[in-house]
């Protein structure tokens, strides 16, 4: 039976149902929540509102942007410029997050809080001894899992930074690795990190299965802080980290041996380009599709300090080839962006209206999805 | 959760939206501008034609027959006296709460007519709650909506209570049957 | 010396400095912190930001609305659907709110916060044992001080409903008095208050120092909640509370004695302004100056369902002659009003934008004031 | 505080408010709408002239000679990298806290001109803390502002480290003296 021939069958069922009983819409169900299921489809994202306007109040919102209906999944809190990761593996949300007992003053606790992916109920938290979670603009380099989902690693900032190591099967914290002069978490090698430092140049270390360092790399500086900063938020190809410089350039580092390995550099812009100063910027204003290109935020005109403005363009490189292989001219300027993982990649937009702009990755616009009516979803994770 | 509130449709906040970016985008140079929020507060709603929802958030349809509307809209038939967002702007529906939240066993009653059947159903508003609000599609409707010393007919009072947390996220309007005095 | 000579002689003497030494601005010292006077100025008001988009983060923000600069002084948190009330003898506010010890979840603890009125920090914290304060769209009726504020009221609501009674000089809880099949405090007698009834009654009782009531009466139903209901938030006038229909019936009642005394009612409307549907609205959508005059928004074509929304005119009314003596058309229309207790009164509109306008009570618009920008200011109290 | 942010500005909002209220009023009959927060991300704010402060927000000065400017403006001099809140619009100053805040003793550190003398000087953008967020003028320039791995350069951290609560209300810029190596 044909669709359309069901829905006149149907009409006529309730046609005559409705002559017979007068029928009426039935009683529901109370109580009832829905759930998710446990492998999110990948189109789905995570957007990370940090909500400026009330910071003990921010949220991850889970959001199909591939959906014209239903659109919104969900969402888990988090509190306090909290950091935020998926495992897939676990099928767990992890969040980083800072409660006091009176809102905004009194007693304060620390907390990694842990959700099941399905019903978004907390499972657990770890609380953090110290109460040193780095608080900061939420960045995905404040929380990674590295080997495998193995661990979990927590930046701390007091000033004095460190980074927290968590087993994700016994969640519990087993080290803590200070990183002096150094700070953010770049996934490195089989089961460590790396952090960038004041200096311009590079810390590396290698934990054993106690979190204790067993392999430790220091690179000397290698760019200029003051002149030419790499931006702190590089885009994973792999196990390739590409950072970008407030001017333009692109500095590859290979992670993916315990030693960091800087690959050669090169240019987002042509020297035409470079003279009507077309620099990177945004937030989270870099991302990745399957098909190993890079997609880069750009604005016109660059001075110093446009460098969290956001831009009114996408553009797109090979990383291989270091060409340019698309220019998105965007409906409204980009704060933010993120590459859905999906066999169809979507590129999504925070707009700096700070509502989510969906397109094509060939720069076709597609819906427009509002993550709540004060929201600042300024970090976007594609689903793993 | 029933407070008293702002509603934001999608027709006139796109034209807000829209109005204000292009006569800014022309007087300020290189200065982009965008309505994170237009509330709404009609003083009478009952001379508007149907809307079309919120901005950002897609259509639905409930499913079942006799049952029309948009359950994303605030002129949904089963809203005429809810007071919140809607749950299933939230991950929830128009019967069910979001993912991780909890739905208030006791709450406040509203009488809609179903424009489908012509009949008058009881409706059950109940809060979902455990998580922070829900943020989106705000809607604040009254009809027969009594004040705060009639508790069970009023949208005002937090009915997160009997949950383990009353912190308020979003609101359903269950069906419970056809009211029996019309 | 004139202000202007004055000016001329510091400029030189700047000049000068500046020639001599190469004048520079000074170092300023850290840390620094503002204070209010223990009196605030009768000009100044209270904008109590619920907060919907984040309802754990709500403040009571302190405003001078006859001021073109400095006219935010400050404010104090306000979480969840809080109470507010400033006392006047012992230069204090007073915050009756919620908290959770991780944001949304976790223990509840329900606490009235008291603040010194000087430098906004908290003195004393009263932690109400039973965690059963109610939670409302925040009301002015949901808390109040009694007998020259020798006691604070606070409304508990579980969905039982009864009243917290709290000596102001100890800061001790001293009784509970429940309230069943009523809700909300209105002050009555010298040591009392009164609640409305589900029936369209009056319940009112005196207590004696220890909390304990002494006086009952309850005054059978008075009015049809179905048909035409008072809102729960009148006026009062003196030790008269004037109480609104959804219909534009005013409803007096002389609250000074224990019992109290249901006086004359009146309308707001002409038979013409009736068949227009003119209605009262809004949220605390009625106000009163030091001239005994009653202010109301009010809304045209009103209808089921309307009387929350506001409206586009303040009619004002001699509250003896029952005569409308002004019509105010508003700028904006109001969703809540207030007129200050100054000598030259403002009126104070939280328009439906949830800005602040403000006329002069002849209707003459003075200024706008923005309370924050996501801020929901509906319930504005007036300085005592 | 410091994170980046929106700049709100009160003529270009005024411009949003008039222009969408108006048109919606013609098209839309009995509703009223309001723009609540306008919010701002310039992407080439140096193209732009001086601008008027917030809507809503009266001006002030400092009060010092050769300190010109609005500290309720984002424009004003001293404000070249903060990110947050201005403490001025809050009720504190361009160099106080509100009443009841802390102010953080450890903090990031500007370099700002100031068009009145030519000079460069120092400013400490201490944040005040222990409050919710202030919600008044947000406000994000970034001159000289480097990456969190350098932060006594960044404006990306919060600062309310040191004080009994590490919750951000505002920021302000405080003045430590001429910067040496101009």
């Amino acid at each position: 039976m044909n669709n359309r021939l069901l829905k006149i069958v149907s009409a006529l069922a309730f046609a005559s149902l409705s002559l017979l009983v007068n029928a009426e819409l039935k009683p529901e169900p109370i109580p009832s929540v829905t759930q998710l299921p446990a492998d999110y489809p990948d189109s789905w994202i995570f957007a990370h509102d940090a909500n400026f306007h009330a910071l003990i109040s921010g949220k991850v919102a889970i959001i199909d942007v591939a959906a014209d209906t239903n659109e919104y999944k969900g969402f888990v809190d988090a509190a306090m410029m909290a950091s935020f990761v998926e495992s897939e593996k676990r099928s767990k949300l992890y969040v980083g997050e800072t409660f006091y007992s009176r809102g905004t003053q009194g007693d304060k606790t620390d907390v990694l809080s842990i959700y099941d992916k399905s019903t978004l109920l907390k499972t657990k938290e770890i609380i953090l001894p110290k109460a040193n979670r780095g608080q900061m603009v939420s960045s995905k380099y404040m929380m990674q899992l590295v080997n495998d989902e193995k661990y979990l690693l927590l930046l701390a900032f007091t000033p004095a930074s460190s980074v927290i190591v968590i087993d994700t099967k016994t969640e519990e914290i087993i080290s803590e690795i200070p990183i002096p002069g150094c700070n953010l978490i770049y996934p490195a090698g089989k089961s460590g990190f790396a952090s960038l430092c004041g200096n311009g140049g590079l810390k590396s270390v290698q934990f054993d299965e106690k979190g204790e360092v067993i392999v430790r790399y220091d690179i000397d500086s290698f760019f200029s802080v003051d002149d030419d900063p790499l931006f702190d938020k590089p885009v994973y190809i792999g196990s390739t980290a590409y950072f970008m410089s407030y001017k333009s350039r692109v500095q590859p580092i290979d992670m993916s041996k315990d030693r960091p390995i800087l690959l050669p550099a090169w240019s987002l812009v042509t020297d035409e380009e470079m003279k009507e100063n077309w620099r990177p910027g945004g937030w989270h204003f870099a991302a990745s599709d399957n098909k190993r290109l890079l997609y880069v935020v750009m604005h016109k005109n660059g001075y110093n300090g446009s460098h969290k403005f956001g831009g009114e363009e996408v553009w797109v490189f090979n990383t291989t080839t270091h060409k340019r292989v698309k220019r998105i001219i965007l409906k409204n300027n980009a704060f933010s962006i993120e590459v859905t993982k999906s066999k169809t990649p979507l590129l999504v937009v925070n707009n700096v209206s700070m509502t989510l702009d969906v397109y094509s990755v060939d720069g076709e616009f597609q819906r427009n999805i509002t993550v709540s009516d004060t929201a600042m979803p300024i970090v976007l994770h594609s689903g793993k | 959760m029933k407070f008293l509130e702002k509603l934001i449709e999608k027709s006139s906040r796109k034209v807000a939206q829209n109005t204000s970016r292009r006569h800014l985008l022309t007087q300020l140079s290189k200065v982009m501008i965008g309505v994170a929020a237009v509330p709404l507060l009609p003083v009478a709603r009952a001379s508007e034609g149907p809307t079309n929802g919120y901005p950002g958030v897609g259509k639905q349809t409930s499913g079942l027959d006799g049952d029309p509307g948009d359950p994303t809209s605030c002129d949904y038939w089963r809203y005429c006296a809810i007071d919140g967002f809607l749950c299933s702007c939230c991950g929830g529906s128009a019967t069910s709460c979001p993912p991780g939240t909890e739905m208030s066993p006791i709450t406040w009653i509203g009488t809609c007519l179903n424009p489908a059947d012509g009949k008058n159903y009881i409706i059950s508003y109940n809060d979902c709650c455990g998580k922070t609000s829900c943020g989106r599609c705000l809607c604040n409707r009254n009809e027969n909506d009594k004040p705060m010393y009639r508790p069970q007919a009023n949208n005002d009072i937090n009915w997160c209570l009997g949950t383990s947390s009353s912190v308020y996220t979003c609101s359903t309007g269950v069906l419970l049957g056809v009211a029996v005095d019309e």
